[in-house]
């Protein structure tokens, strides 16, 4: 087996508190992950499971930088990233790239969704010229299902599951060898869910891309990944690959998460079973 | 079976500037007393909406074009608006969506729990506080009297939903409209929350229309459903033979497209592009035959 | 011990500003060309009597020599003596500021009063030519400042129709029986109504002046944020209770709106005191910014130094009690 | 709701349209002042001496708004003031919103001690009430058109670094610029290419708005004798002569002051307009 894309050793994390501000002066830090280690190989996608507070943003957020860890160690590709700066870090960005669960947040209002997605592939050097990125950037809307035409537009003349699309693309326009997906369907509709859940899949196989998607929904985490990371208050409870994790839970807390979703089926005993 | 306490009849409503475009388009839905009613659809299927018309709420911009709500024989839309509060007060609650928001950050738990007992029931402070306490019980609050006491924010997030659940049921209303009450929270929660309700649905023998998008929680709580598309009802059953048999292919695209865990294969199917295409056909028949009906 | 700990870090930071401020007026004001001395003797003094009071008033020492015996004496109570009215200038200034003090809270007060008006209006019936209105008056008392409105305010209900006095604090031939220089305040206390009249005739039009644009902020950031209050779940959720609409904004909606408005009215405050400066002088009122411009005309060195420095304690001790007052009506900061 | 929104834009144009005839008016009437204006703006007759207005009695045809004290025709005067009224609003506002801004963008983007060091100079600044500033620092670098200019942009910057500051802040915390991190773009270029847009609207509609402010502290310095020389026509100096003489000439205050209030209001508007106009939500 090759070496991991990612591993990750003892990392913690602590954030300024958000739930205390004590008057004129900044936030406590509260320690938000506890050494937490895992590896991500080329090519798979893991899964990370988690209630709200679990952990599971801040850890996704520290992977690619976007959050400074306090401990630990952190490595892609065989590079130690853990306290790179930004200059050092540059080189490395084509390939760590990032799918924010709030498209309206995360594209610019005041660009058009065919900028927002050749400014990367220009900075990078990945099209030559304006007008390569500008088809460069077509073409990727094509993949991810949105007429080329869409270029011209502003993110909010989009719907909700179109500005997702256009987030999925500027993400793999980059050809990165790692995308990070962060609750990317939780704010959609069930028959969107669906569509961009079966786009992430069939960009899987056709780009190979490596994935940690990270959601509140088993049922999503199920359908998509190859492998699971269940967390708690900062801690891995459960690594294990999908099936596996689901058919014979080892951890109380998987089996507790898993029996608490409803699913679309009559059952008068689900109510009362704890 | 007892005469249905909700009653909503070809209910049409459009904004005031496009009359001719109709966001409800002839909505029926009817509710009876001791029943608990799923009302499903996708965002902008139009349930926030009904939710709304049922305590005439609606934004300034919206019109009712036709169609009647009855509350208990009387219709909201047209009585005295005095009357029509009273009425509505006396008989309806609302338990809202997001736990975090639908509490008043500056005030305290007991005042929100308690103005509409004193203001428009007429009870005095002791005695509305008495029925809070008692109700705070009843949703397995173990500490109601430091909780009547606190603000909001020094509470969790499936407590603030318990201190709502509680006040909907504060003045022993006939109807309860529970709009997405599960959405904001973690699964475990929502688990809790959902048993809370049905327990207390079924203490008070209150009429339950259940506002959700997910028909995972309809199968849990509902034995009534009303499937929405594009403001229109598609289907209205009972809940098992919508899971069993579907008669709408809207309805059995949307159970298709519901994610479950247990068959990761047939689960989480995109909705056909035909089935919405012939599903907004049928709209459209019926907004000409209705368009011809009016004029 | 935390919170008294902050609350003593915030008032250092307000004392090194209000340091910033006494070495930027101090500096400031004795780069300027000329002698303040000659101007004060009359035509034909003597080289020898332009140099001895010079000397006197500590003139000819270094800038630095000078800010630190200014200093030493400010830290004792004693800002110097006025160059041109010969007095004790802490005793000058005191004496002028409650009357600006009048004037100004007599402004927020109309401020407060119309602003929140407008906003209710505009919220109770928004989506009406009601709120169309108040949204013209608003853009309108937005752009134009203090000055045009007092000047506008003399020609109309001063002169046109002459309804108010245009100038001075109170008619000279009134008997003012006062031991304070807090006339409206002290007028009210003895129940000398009619001098409270006069001095109210006096003071409306430079208060409403200074309150216009005060009021149109209020009513712009009052009604933003109470129309975001409104929107709010909890908004919603009262509102299925069956109270009536008026009763839900005023009950459940305006307290929450009214803590982001607070802390953007503290410096809009500072914003109107710093108007009487001009209003003052437009309506010859006797107060703390007409005798500035004085001070600045008559180069009174240690005067002007005195006026800034009291303004500057006031407006940093007006921020200082918004942000106190905002913990305190905050029920999240109280119990954090 | 599209109804609405039309309606809404309707009142905006009509916003634009007027406030920016009545600025056009202005400028026009500073550029080519030596053709309109029907007499020399300091030409005194103690003969015509407080001439009313052309359609009351006892005025002369020739003295449209009539004259002043010392018998100088007030419409020429009000036309040759827009002068020095516009020369302050085209160059102190954009200086002090230079300034202003680049500080607050910094302050606001960068935070920590850069933010420390810029947020203590307005909390300084801050402390002044800024008339009396202005009218102190006139006093003390001497009258004339560029002691006027520089007291302005030495009042006036605080005020659009503490809106862009703020406004800064409140865009640093979007997804966007997070994701314009991930792409790999350096700070500055984050500021410059990503935020700066979007803050945009907000300066420009302060900078229309503080143009206006301009004009009225020209104005405010002019009444208390201390703008440019006291022959030069300006606006604030013939009201100052207006209102010693307003019982006996109110037309000298009258026509200046609303020239003024116009054209003042007008800034504000256009401000606000153009907020608008660039907004891409609302087009």
């Amino acid at each position: 087996m090759s070496a991991p894309l990612f591993s990750v050793e003892g990392l913690s994390v602590a954030l300024p508190d958000p739930n205390r501000k004590p008057l004129f002066r900044p936030r406590p830090m509260v320690e938000i992950l506890h050494e937490i280690g895992f590896e991500i190989a080329e090519g798979e996608v893991v899964g990370v499971v988690g209630e709200s507070g679990s952990g599971k943003t801040t850890l996704g957020r520290t992977l690619v930088r976007l959050i400074d860890p306090t401990g630990g160690a952190i490595h892609f590709a065989g590079t130690d990233i853990t306290h790179r700066d930004d200059n050092a870090l540059r080189p490395l960005r084509r390939d760590l790239q990032v799918i924010f669960q709030d498209p309206l947040s995360s594209l610019n209002p005041r660009l058009t969704v065919g900028r927002t997605i050749a400014r990367p592939l220009l900075f990078h050097g990945v099209a030559a010229s304006a007008s390569e990125a500008h088809d460069l950037a077509a073409a990727t809307l094509e993949i991810v299902g949105l007429p080329p035409a869409f270029s011209a537009r502003y993110p909010h003349e989009l719907s909700g599951g179109q500005r997702q699309r256009v987030g999925i693309a500027r993400a793999i326009a980059l050809k990165p060898r790692f995308v990070l997906a962060d609750e990317i369907v939780s704010g959609l509709d069930v028959s969107s869910q669906a569509q961009i859940l079966s786009l992430l899949e069939r960009l899987k196989s056709e780009l190979k891309l490596t994935v940690l998607f990270i959601s509140h929904d088993l049922s999503v985490v199920r359908r998509l990944c190859d492998r699971v990371i269940v967390m708690r208050g900062g801690r891995i409870l459960e690594n294990r690959p999908t099936g596996p994790l689901f058919d014979h839970p080892e951890h109380p807390y998987t089996a507790e998460l898993k029996a608490a979703i409803p699913l679309p089926e009559i059952d008068p005993d689900w109510l009362a079973a704890t | 079976m007892s005469a249905p306490f909700l009653d909503i009849a070809d209910l049409s409503i459009a904004l005031k500037a496009e009359p001719n475009h109709r966001l409800l388009r002839s909505v029926s839905l009817n509710v009876a007393p001791g029943e608990v009613h799923g009302l499903v659809g996708e965002s902008g299927a139009g349930k926030t909406m009904i939710g709304k018309t049922i305590f005439d709420i609606l934004p300034h911009a919206v019109t009712v074009l036709a169609g009647s709500v009855r509350l208990g024989g009387q219709d909201i839309l047209t009585m005295r608006h005095r009357d029509q509060r009273q009425l509505i007060a006396h008989t309806s609650a609302l338990i809202p969506q997001d736990p975090l928001t639908a509490l008043n950050p500056v005030r305290r738990i007991a005042g929100q729990m308690t103005d509409r007992l004193t203001a428009i029931l007429g009870l005095s402070r002791g005695a509305a506080r008495d029925r809070a306490l008692q109700l705070l019980n009843e949703v397995h609050i173990a500490d109601p009297e430091r909780v009547l006491a606190s603000y909001p924010h020094q509470l969790s997030g499936g407590m603030r939903q318990r201190v709502l659940i509680a006040s909907a049921f504060a003045a022993e209303p006939k109807l309860i409209v529970a709009d997405e009450p599960t959405t904001a929270l973690d699964v475990t929660v929502q688990k809790q929350i959902l048993r809370l309700i049905a327990e207390m649905q079924e203490r008070h023998g209150t009429a339950l229309l259940f506002i959700t998008h997910d028909l995972g929680v309809v199968a849990k709580i509902c034995r009534k459903v009303t499937v929405l598309f594009g403001g229109s009802v598609v289907e209205d059953t009972d809940a098992e033979s919508l899971f069993a048999q579907p008669k709408h292919p809207y309805t059995a695209a949307l159970i298709a497209a519901t994610p479950r865990y247990d068959r990761p294969e047939d689960s989480l199917l995109p909705v056909p592009a035909e089935v919405i295409e012939s599903t907004w056909q049928e709209i459209r028949r019926a907004d000409a035959a209705w368009a011809e009906a009016r004029r | 011990m935390t919170i008294l700990r902050a609350i003593a870090t915030r008032i250092a930071t307000t004392l090194v500003t209000l340091f910033g401020v006494a070495i930027i007026v101090f500096v400031v004001i004795r780069v300027a060309p000329g002698n303040p001395i000659a101007m004060m003797l009359p035509p034909g003094a003597s080289e020898e009597d332009i140099a001895r009071l010079t000397a006197l008033y500590g003139l000819d020492r270094s800038i630095p020599e000078q800010f630190v015996i200014w200093l030493g004496g400010v830290l004792q109570g004693d800002f110097g003596t006025s160059i041109s009215l010969r007095q004790n200038v802490l005793t000058i200034v005191l004496g002028r500021l409650p009357a600006t003090l009048e004037l100004s809270l007599l402004a927020l007060g109309i401020a407060i009063v119309l602003g929140a008006a407008l906003a209710f209006v505009a919220t109770r019936w928004r989506e009406t030519p009601a709120e169309a209105g108040v949204d013209v008056v608003n853009g309108i008392a937005l752009s134009v400042p203090d000055f045009l409105w007092g000047l506008a305010l003399i020609l109309t209900l001063g002169v046109a129709w002459p309804v108010f006095e245009i100038s001075g604090r109170v008619s000279p031939t009134l008997d003012l029986p006062f031991v304070t220089q807090f006339y409206l305040v002290e007028s009210l206390l003895r129940l000398r109504l009619d001098i409270t009249l006069n001095l109210l005739d006096h003071m409306i039009m430079p208060a409403v002046a200074l309150a216009l644009p005060l009021a149109a902020v209020i009513a712009q950031l009052l009604k933003a944020s109470l129309k975001e209050t409104i929107r709010q779940d909890y908004v919603m959720l009262a509102r299925t209770k069956g109270f009536s609409e008026s009763r839900v904004i005023l009950h459940d909606a305006m307290r929450n709106a009214l803590l982001p408005t607070l802390t953007l009215t503290g410096v809009q405050l500072t914003f109107l005191i710093g108007g009487t400066v001009i209003i003052e002088r437009i309506f010859s009122y006797e107060g703390l910014g007409n005798l500035a411009i004085d001070a600045v005309i008559n180069r009174d060195l240690p005067l002007i130094q005195g006026i800034v420095i009291l303004f500057a304690v006031l407006f940093v001790g007006i921020n200082l009690a918004i942000d106190l007052l905002y913990a305190i009506l905050n029920p999240r900061l109280r119990h954090g | 709701m599209a109804e609405a929104v039309l309606t809404r834009r309707r009142r905006r144009s009509w916003r634009l349209i007027l406030s920016g005839g009545w600025l056009g008016v202005v400028v026009i009437a500073a550029l080519f002042a030596p053709l309109i204006a029907p007499h020399d703006p300091l030409a005194q007759d103690l003969l015509l001496q407080r001439l009313p207005p052309a359609w009351m009695a006892g005025a002369e045809p020739g003295y449209l708004l009539g004259t002043d004290g010392l018998g100088r025709d007030v419409l020429s005067r009000i036309i040759y003031a827009s002068q020095v009224a516009l020369t302050v609003a085209f160059v102190a506002a954009p200086i002090a919103c230079i300034i202003g801004s680049v500080l607050g963008l910094l302050a606001g983007y960068y935070g920590g001690w850069v933010d420390q060091i810029v947020s203590r100079i307005v909390d300084v600044w801050m402390a002044f009430p800024p008339v009396l500033f202005a009218i102190l620092l006139v006093a003390v670098i001497g009258t004339g058109l560029h002691s006027v200019i520089l007291a302005i942009i030495v009042i006036d910057w605080i005020r659009f670094c503490r809106v862009v500051r703020a406004e800064t802040l409140v865009q640093r915390r979007m997804d966007y610029v997070d994701s314009a991190h991930i792409v790999g773009l350096s700070r500055i270029a984050i500021l410059v290419k990503e935020v700066l847009p979007n803050v945009l609207p907000a300066i420009v509609a302060l900078l229309s708005l503080e143009m206006g402010i301009a004009v009225i502290v020209e104005a405010i310095l002019s009444f208390v004798n201390l703008s440019i020389s006291t022959d030069d026509p300006t606006w604030g100096g013939m009201i100052a002569e207006g209102r010693t003489i307003i019982h006996f000439a109110w037309w000298v205050l009258v026509f200046p002051l609303i020239v003024l209030f116009l054209t003042v209001l007008a800034f504000g508007q256009l401000g606000e307009g153009l907020k608008d106009r660039f907004d891409p939500v609302l087009q």
